[in-house]
């Protein structure tokens, strides 16, 4: 009995001690990190100042002579696939694009032009023809293994492309191209079905990168461009590829020694880093305990709940900002709401607009990203350039923009309130003046006017039954909104925000979130009402090739692939759209005309709004100063923080070792 | 030579007590078979259990001891409690159910290699063992190949017999068998039993055969103690107490034996035994006693002789000083 | 002759069992919303470039044809059913096309196989070991702190324990590496030390975890027969304790765990996708998860049917061994 | 009640607790708890706020109380179904033997040897991964029941070959008699054990669907709620009470469960008198 009795005294002890163990566990790390983060932090530091940079990477290169790279897309199931034209090849984020591939031409996101990359020139209509454009390249280009890089290169890759129809951007080429030639080792020819002013759109560098991607011929000329693996890529960038992981964690990139001999070289001068080393640490908790260790120099892409812990533990982290709302908001791509247009609901503008003034922009901005978001009213992006182009310009006629019944929806205190809101959360570094504020927050955006929302719906027949809106058939009106489940978090969590405010406004709504195959899949075949997605992009002034897709040419049944126009959007303001934009095809980009149009269609989506614009992307890419300085800042603009872009070549040569 | 005196045996039910052994006291001698018979719960398997040494919670003894006599000596002996040490080889136990008892994954044979391992000290190779155990087979008229069969292949006789030969291999100078024949056909009781005493007459040693069944006793058993509601109530040599049983309870017991050119209806016995947690003061047996006096309520009846080797616990058997429920 | 028989109903089962599973594997991602071809096409043109319908019903053709999803699906189905049973081929993965699926499962499996194996086995001994203890030795203090720890542990969310420890020991503590790193290429003990340094942390998490249920079951098992009569008689006959368990209860009990590490065997097939992801450790659980995501049918076969394949052949081997390891059972 | 022994009384008692608060606390909240910003964010816990309010201005308590409920819905809907169809199934098939046997054990085979996960990740994306919380659950019993149905019908091939139960057999009793009376006993500490693991195993999966965002993530269960703490680096941040909230309550949820089930089985062992 005792015995029994004390056994069972023990167990007891026991399982408390466990349920303790358990909750310490949660509990009693919370002060440790601290200490730990900072140890680190400090005993790196002493290695590197006593070892004078002798710390190696796990790779074998010296810590001091290597940049780390975050891949975002985590393990490349397949790092043995590099040809450019299949699918599946080693993806853009693990370092491939951003140093070995080079293109026509890249863009400037600062200035907000292109210019030529491997190119010299432009492209320039031939003098009596009205589609034959020619361009020069640039002089003394090589390969990485030596071979000359000239026009002959581009010729082959265009008629390759041209000739192989397996190839899936081949079809974009053949929609454009006739015929392309090398009139001599610098100057290419290119033959177009009808006039291409914006040519070098096409197959240039607009945003992120391009599908064209020049291959070197004398490797490519006896191979199937369809089953070619390319498993060492040769580089037309000043990076070659050392080293990589067989089971795809990281990618190793070396300097070229003739780094003289790439585009790069000869007009931004000498990279920094020896090495460029491309890891994948995996889910972002590890990405951020790494980049507090100094393991990683620079981050793509995390939440600001990881800014906020990396700002905190690492000192010599930083952002885009110095201060809120640290992060970059120049992306060029906005996030909103957009609906499938040929829905009987969704298909009606009174509808539409009434869940823009439903939305509770502030707490929606608050919920999404803490705040740190640039509000948009345009069916543009609103980064610096085209704030400057469009949003500013056009604030005057927002303000007078009245709905049919007259009643005038814009409020431009958003930028000011979101200030006071956050002093009062007790954020720093917050701007003080009318201009910055407007900087950084938006020219402003809709009222959140619930009475007007209702209004404009029992004017479609809808009716509110306590507190819940009922269609006009009777039916309680259900919606789902779909969105990224784990990937473009801003549109996810928006998404959430946004469905929060319009259940608080009585419209039942639910958020699907789905993997990208199906997310894509489902607005390309127009099977969704409403979607977080972020059709509206652009970056150059003339903005119309991103927004040639809204042309009423593309809209097909819901059920079938759209080409474009995913949001089956027509009806006389489309075709006001599509008649511009047909318009702006044949008009070279400097032309003046061009923004007076691309105004005018914003006007017209303002009017209709089958995409509602909320925000510009806030882009969270810190980097770590401990082993390099001169990363582009808010400070130091020479260029935007798009690592996953082609352009991170440019960047380069700006980086510079620390010492440590 | 096995001695029970005053033995006091109980259930610990965390709250109450069950005193399942009442001050029984009474010997078994070598060379002799010793039976134990009564309805079932009165006690016997228990009391089995006690004379093995086999107690766990929540049977526990509460007083008096039982004594197991090293071979023939009658001053040397070890006490509840010190048992263990000698089971298997001075005192061994054939348990109820042979069903179950023999692990159903390994041959006979390990079993019996098993309790080799507790008798043979000295190293044997496997084969001289597997020589003495088969060679003992014989000697039972058990066919060797037994010992290579899994115990689920062999018939519930064929495994009474293997506990048997088990039980008696080491040669004990006292073995228990448990109902050594329930759930058997009548054909393979009778080898069983036929079994049991040949073993013995061969061994010499004393046997304890706990039985319901008063015709098991009639056959094998020398002398045999009857118990009632956790008491000895009558013991003395088998034959006797059949042909001239003394207390009320074991008359009604004999009574209710059929016998050859009797057909008179046989009456069982009316009522049930008390609850053990607490029996009331007098005779166990009173209330179920045609005979019974309210004396009998009163008084618990002490052993008393009624035969050479014959007694009997009963107030109806001439003068009786009695006993208080605790016997001191 | 009973034997055979068993041998001939099993192996119909066998065969039946594998080919149901596959059909379900083939059939199900075809109803998903995704398909690999349209979802390929909508991310090509949601990079806000456009194109003409013509070029676009272009490229539908030759990726479906690249990716022989042409025709209906019960030719698709009796196509590919084909291949695969009588060239154990699975076709070019359709995300990485033209890479074979075979390489890609042939790149990860080893990886998988050699953590998960050997972790699965450690836990089931320890997990044993401890139930074993646990169930007979109720009252003993040591029995009673392991049982307990086992208990507590269990429960805890994979993902929240592994990441615990990775916290504590790579980041708090940093003793092992924040990411594995497999940069090893042919057989060398130094390569063998690589491996295994960094495999430490992610078979302790599953080890860890993996070790509760067993203790759980084999104590619930043991405690039964521990109360079964020929324990308590061959304790009558006085047997050593150390010999009661090791012959008399160890044996009844450890049977039906036999078989669930057998079928646990086969099921380290699947990967361990979390570990994968959370210690960047190379294997199949990411390469089925990304076939999913990416709808890449061939993909989702190719890694499924192998993992049916190995459950299936380990639930046979369990059928036919169990009649040798308990006499109890006999062939039917 | 007088034979609880103490695993027993702590077990139910954490049960109770747990009950209590999943079932009863909810009534006396009003409002939704799931709403985003209900509450300003990062509070610490006070009077109204008992565990403070999480990153998304939710009221952690609130939140921790329907999750509760709405795991321990999924855990004993998937477990009482799964357990059932796998024990009787597999009891069946072991005594019956022949073509009974060899239908339910294809069966299940079948499924047990389809991985269960990337099918519940395929489901999750074919219900769009807004499955409501009893799809996923009958996912979950599709997936559970072969196991305890192979591991019953091996018990019970062993205990088949006891003789009572021929010798029932042989006495004509129904099958069913039978697996009541005779065998079940012996598979009922085993099936109470799997019982409880299949609630764990079904409160773990639904979270590790979670975890990749394939369950119905706008539901509050423990799953969704670890998700949510996830998705905002909760550990990182130090946000205990969000991300462990959840993580103790499933632990001590199946510490109760176990406690219950072991001292069950000693209080029904001291009920034999063993």
């Amino acid at each position: 009995m005792k015995k029994a009795n004390l056994g069972k005294r023990i167990l007891s002890a026991l399982l408390a001690a466990c349920m303790i163990a358990t909750l310490v566990g949660c509990s009693t790390t919370p002060n440790v990190p601290n200490n730990g983060g900072n140890n680190i932090g400090s005993s790196e530091a002493n290695k590197t100042n006593t070892g004078g940079g002798g710390v190696m990477t796990d790779v074998g290169t010296p810590r001091s002579e290597t940049l780390v790279v975050d891949i975002l897309s985590g393990r490349i199931a397949n790092p043995n696939l590099y040809n450019p034209y299949v699918p599946g090849n080693v993806p853009m984020d693990a370092g491939v694009h951003q140093l070995l591939h080079g293109h026509l031409w890249e863009i400037d996101t600062v200035k907000g032009e292109q210019f030529p990359d491997l190119a010299a020139t432009m492209p320039e209509l031939v003098q009596g023809k009205k589609n034959t454009y020619t361009f020069k390249m640039k002089e003394n280009l090589k390969w990485s293994d030596g071979e000359a890089l000239d026009a002959n290169d581009v010729a082959f890759t265009f008629n390759m492309l041209l000739k192989s129809k397996e190839l899936a951007f081949g079809a974009v080429v053949r929609e454009t191209v006739e015929s392309c030639r090398a009139l001599d080792n610098l100057t290419v020819e290119i033959v177009t079905h009808n006039p291409e002013p914006k040519l070098s759109q096409k197959f240039g560098v607009t945003i992120f990168g391009n599908g064209l991607i020049v291959v070197p011929e004398h490797i490519w000329k006896d191979q199937n461009p369809v089953t070619f693996t390319y498993s060492n890529p040769l580089s037309s960038g000043p990076y070659t590829l050392k080293d990589k992981d067989p089971q795809g964690y990281w990618f190793l990139y070396e300097k070229r020694a003739d780094w003289k001999n790439t585009a790069v070289g000869q007009t931004a001068g000498e990279p920094g880093p020896q090495y460029i080393l491309f890891k994948s640490y995996g889910s972002e908790e590890k990405r951020v305990m790494a980049a507090i260790s100094n393991e990683i120099d620079v981050l793509q892409d995390i939440t600001p709940e990881s800014w906020d812990i990396l700002k905190k533990k690492n000192p010599e982290s930083m952002a885009w900002y110095s201060g809120f709302p640290y992060a970059d908001t120049n992306d060029p791509c906005e996030r909103g709401i957009g609906f499938n247009c040929s829905d009987p609901i969704y298909g009606r503008t009174n509808v539409r607009w009434a869940l823009a003034l439903a939305t509770d922009i502030k707490n929606v901005s608050l919920a999404t990203f803490d705040g740190m978001l640039r509000v948009s009213p345009l069916q543009l992006p609103p980064t610096d350039v085209l704030m400057k182009t469009y949003h500013k310009p056009m604030t005057e006629w927002l303000k007078n923009f009245a709905l049919e019944d007259g009643y005038k929806p814009f409020d431009d205190s958003y930028a000011r309130d979101m200030v006071k809101t956050l002093k009062q959360q007790g954020k720093e570094g917050l701007p003080e003046s009318e201009q910055d504020i407007i900087d950084v927050f938006g020219v402003g955006w809709w009222r959140y006017d619930v009475e007007e929302a209702g209004k404009l719906l029992e004017k479609e027949g809808f009716k509110k039954v306590d507190n819940i809106w009922h269609k006009p058939d009777g039916s309680v009106w259900e919606m789902s909104i779909l969105a990224p489940a784990d990937f473009e978090i801003e549109s996810m969590r928006l998404a959430f925000a946004v469905a929060d405010s319009w259940n608080k406004f009585g419209v039942k709504t639910t958020v699907v979130q789905q993997d990208a195959a199906t997310f894509w899949n489902n607005e390309a075949t127009g099977n969704f009402s409403a979607g977080s997605y972020w059709p509206a992009c652009g970056i150059l002034p003339d903005s119309s090739v991103n927004m040639e897709h809204w042309n009423s040419k593309y809209i097909v049944p819901t059920g079938e692939q759209a080409p474009g126009n995913r949001y089956r959007w027509g009806g006389a303001g489309n075709n006001k759209v599509t008649a511009k934009l047909n318009e702006l095809m044949q008009l070279p980009s400097d032309d003046p005309k061009v923004i007076e149009d691309v105004t005018e269609i914003c006007k017209t989506f303002v009017a209709e709004q089958p995409f509602i614009p909320m925000f510009g992307t806030s882009k969270f890419v810190p980097v770590t100063t401990h082993y390099w300085k001169g990363f582009q800042t808010s400070e130091n603009q020479f260029e935007g923080p798009w690592w996953w872009w082609s352009q991170f070549k440019y960047y380069t040569p700006h980086l510079q070792p620390t010492g440590n | 030579m096995l001695e029970i005196n005053h033995v006091r045996a109980r259930y610990n039910m965390l709250t109450s007590f069950v005193n399942a052994i009442d001050d029984v006291n009474f010997k078994v001698e070598n060379d002799e078979i010793f039976g134990i018979a009564g309805e079932s719960g009165c006690g016997k398997s228990t009391l089995l259990k006690v004379m093995y040494d086999l107690l766990d919670y929540p049977l526990e003894v509460s007083d008096g001891s039982v004594r197991l006599y090293k071979g023939n000596s009658d001053t040397e002996y070890v006490e509840t409690g010190e048992l263990k040490k000698y089971w298997w080889k001075e005192i061994s136990y054939v348990p109820q159910g042979a069903m179950h008892v023999m692990n159903p994954v390994t041959k006979v044979e390990t079993q019996f290699f098993d309790t080799m391992s507790r008798g043979y000290h000295e190293k044997m190779s496997r084969n001289q063992l597997r020589e003495k155990i088969s060679s003992y087979m014989k000697e039972l008229e058990l066919s060797p190949d037994v010992l290579k069969a899994y115990p689920h292949q062999l018939s519930g006789g064929m495994r009474q017999r293997v506990l048997i030969a088990l039980a008696t291999f080491l040669n004990p100078s006292v073995i228990l068998a448990d109902e050594p024949t329930t759930a058997l056909d009548v054909v393979v009781q009778k080898d069983i039993l036929t079994m049991l005493m040949s073993v013995q007459k061969r061994t010499k040693n004393s046997m304890v055969i706990v039985s319901h069944d008063m015709g098991v006793h009639y056959q094998v058993t020398n002398r045999m103690g009857i118990m009632y509601a956790g008491q000895m109530i009558e013991i003395g040599p088998t034959d006797e107490i059949f042909d001239n049983p003394k207390h009320p309870y074991t008359q009604m017991l004999i009574g209710a034996l059929p016998k050859v050119g009797d057909n008179s209806q046989k009456e069982g016995i009316p009522g049930t035994p008390p609850n053990l947690k607490d029996p009331l003061a007098g005779c166990r047996f009173a209330e179920r006693c045609k005979y019974a006096t309210d004396e009998c309520c009163r008084i618990q009846p002490a052993m008393v002789q009624v035969g050479e080797h014959h007694c009997a616990a009963c107030l109806l058997l001439g003068q009786n000083t009695g006993r208080s429920k605790h016997g001191n | 002759m009973k034997f055979l028989k068993f041998l001939g109903s099993r192996l119909v089962t066998y065969v039946f069992t594998i080919l149901v599973g596959m059909t379900i594997v083939f059939f199900i991602p075809r109803f998903m919303p995704s398909d690999p071809v349209e979802s390929m096409l909508g991310q090509m043109m949601s990079k806000s470039s456009s194109m003409d319908p013509a070029s676009v019903d272009a490229m539908r053709q030759t990726l479906n044809e690249n990716f022989g999803l042409n025709g209906s699906l019960g030719e698709q189905y009796i196509g590919y059913m084909g291949r695969v049973i009588f060239t154990r081929d699975f076709g070019p993965s359709l995300t990485m096309y033209p890479v074979p699926v075979k390489d890609l499962i042939a790149t990860s499996l080893p990886w998988t196989i050699g953590l998960l194996g050997i972790s699965t086995v450690i836990s089931w001994i320890i997990g044993n070991a401890i139930g074993l203890l646990a169930g007979i030795k109720k009252d003993k203090v040591y029995s009673k702190v392991l049982e307990g720890i086992s208990i507590c542990i269990y429960p805890i969310p994979y993902y929240i324990f592994a990441l615990t420890l990775i916290m504590l020991f790579a980041y708090i503590i940093p003793i092992f590496p924040l990411s594995a790193n497999f940069n090893v290429s042919g057989f060398s003990w130094e390569n063998l030390k690589t491996i295994v340094w960094n495999s430490i942390l992610p078979a302790l998490s599953l080890i860890l975890t993996g070790t509760g249920w067993w203790v759980i079951s084999m104590m619930s098992l043991s405690r039964n027969t521990n109360e079964e009569d020929f324990v308590s008689f061959a304790r009558i006959k006085g047997l050593k304790e150390r010999r009661v368990i090791s012959g008399y209860i160890l044996p009844n009990t450890i049977l039906p765990q036999i078989t669930m590490l057998a079928l646990q065997m086969g099921t380290i097939f699947n990967g361990a996708l979390i570990t994968e992801i959370l210690f960047n450790y190379p294997g199949i659980g990411s390469l089925i998860y990304r076939g999913v995501l990416q709808a890449d049918y061939n993909l989702i076969m190719g890694t499924i049917t192998i993992s049916i394949f190995a459950v299936a052949t380990a639930t046979l081997v369990v059928d036919l061994i169990y009649p040798f390891i308990d006499p109890r059972v006999r062939y039917n | 009640m007088k034979y609880w022994n103490f695993r027993l009384r702590l077990g139910l008692s954490i049960l109770f607790f747990f009950l209590i608060i999943g079932f009863i606390f909810p009534l006396f909240h009003s409002g939704n708890v799931t709403e985003w910003n209900s509450y300003p964010s990062d509070l610490l816990p006070s009077s109204e706020h008992f565990l403070g309010t999480n990153s998304i201005g939710q009221d952690i308590f609130w939140l921790l109380c329907s999750s509760i409920r709405n795991s321990f819905l999924i855990g004993l809907f998937v477990a009482i179904l799964a357990t059932m169809i796998g024990v009787l199934l597999g009891l069946n098939a072991g005594l019956k033997g022949g073509a009974v046997d060899r239908v339910v054990m294809l069966i299940a085979d079948t499924f047990i040897v389809i991985p269960s996960l990337p099918i519940l990740i395929l489901l999750g994306s074919l219900t769009k991964g807004s499955a409501s919380l009893f799809l996923v659950g009958g996912v979950l019993v599709v997936f559970n029941w072969p196991w305890p149905a192979r591991q019953v019908r091996s018990m019970c091939l062993t205990l088949r070959e006891r003789d009572y139960i021929s010798t029932a057999r042989f006495s004509g009793e129904s099958t069913f008699g039978i697996l009541v009376k005779e065998i079940f006993p012996f598979v009922k500490d085993w099936s109470l054990g799997n019982f409880i693991n299949t609630i764990l195993v079904a409160i773990a999966s639904e979270s590790s669907l979670a975890v990749i965002g394939m369950s119905s993530n706008s539901n509050a269960t423990l799953g969704t709620m670890i998700y949510w703490a996830n998705q905002h680096q909760a550990m990182l941040a130090e946000k205990w009470l969000w991300i462990g909230a959840p993580v103790v309550s499933i632990c001590l949820i199946f510490i109760g469960l176990f406690l219950f089930m072991t001292g069950q089985q000693q209080y029904s062992a001291l009920r034999r008198g063993k």
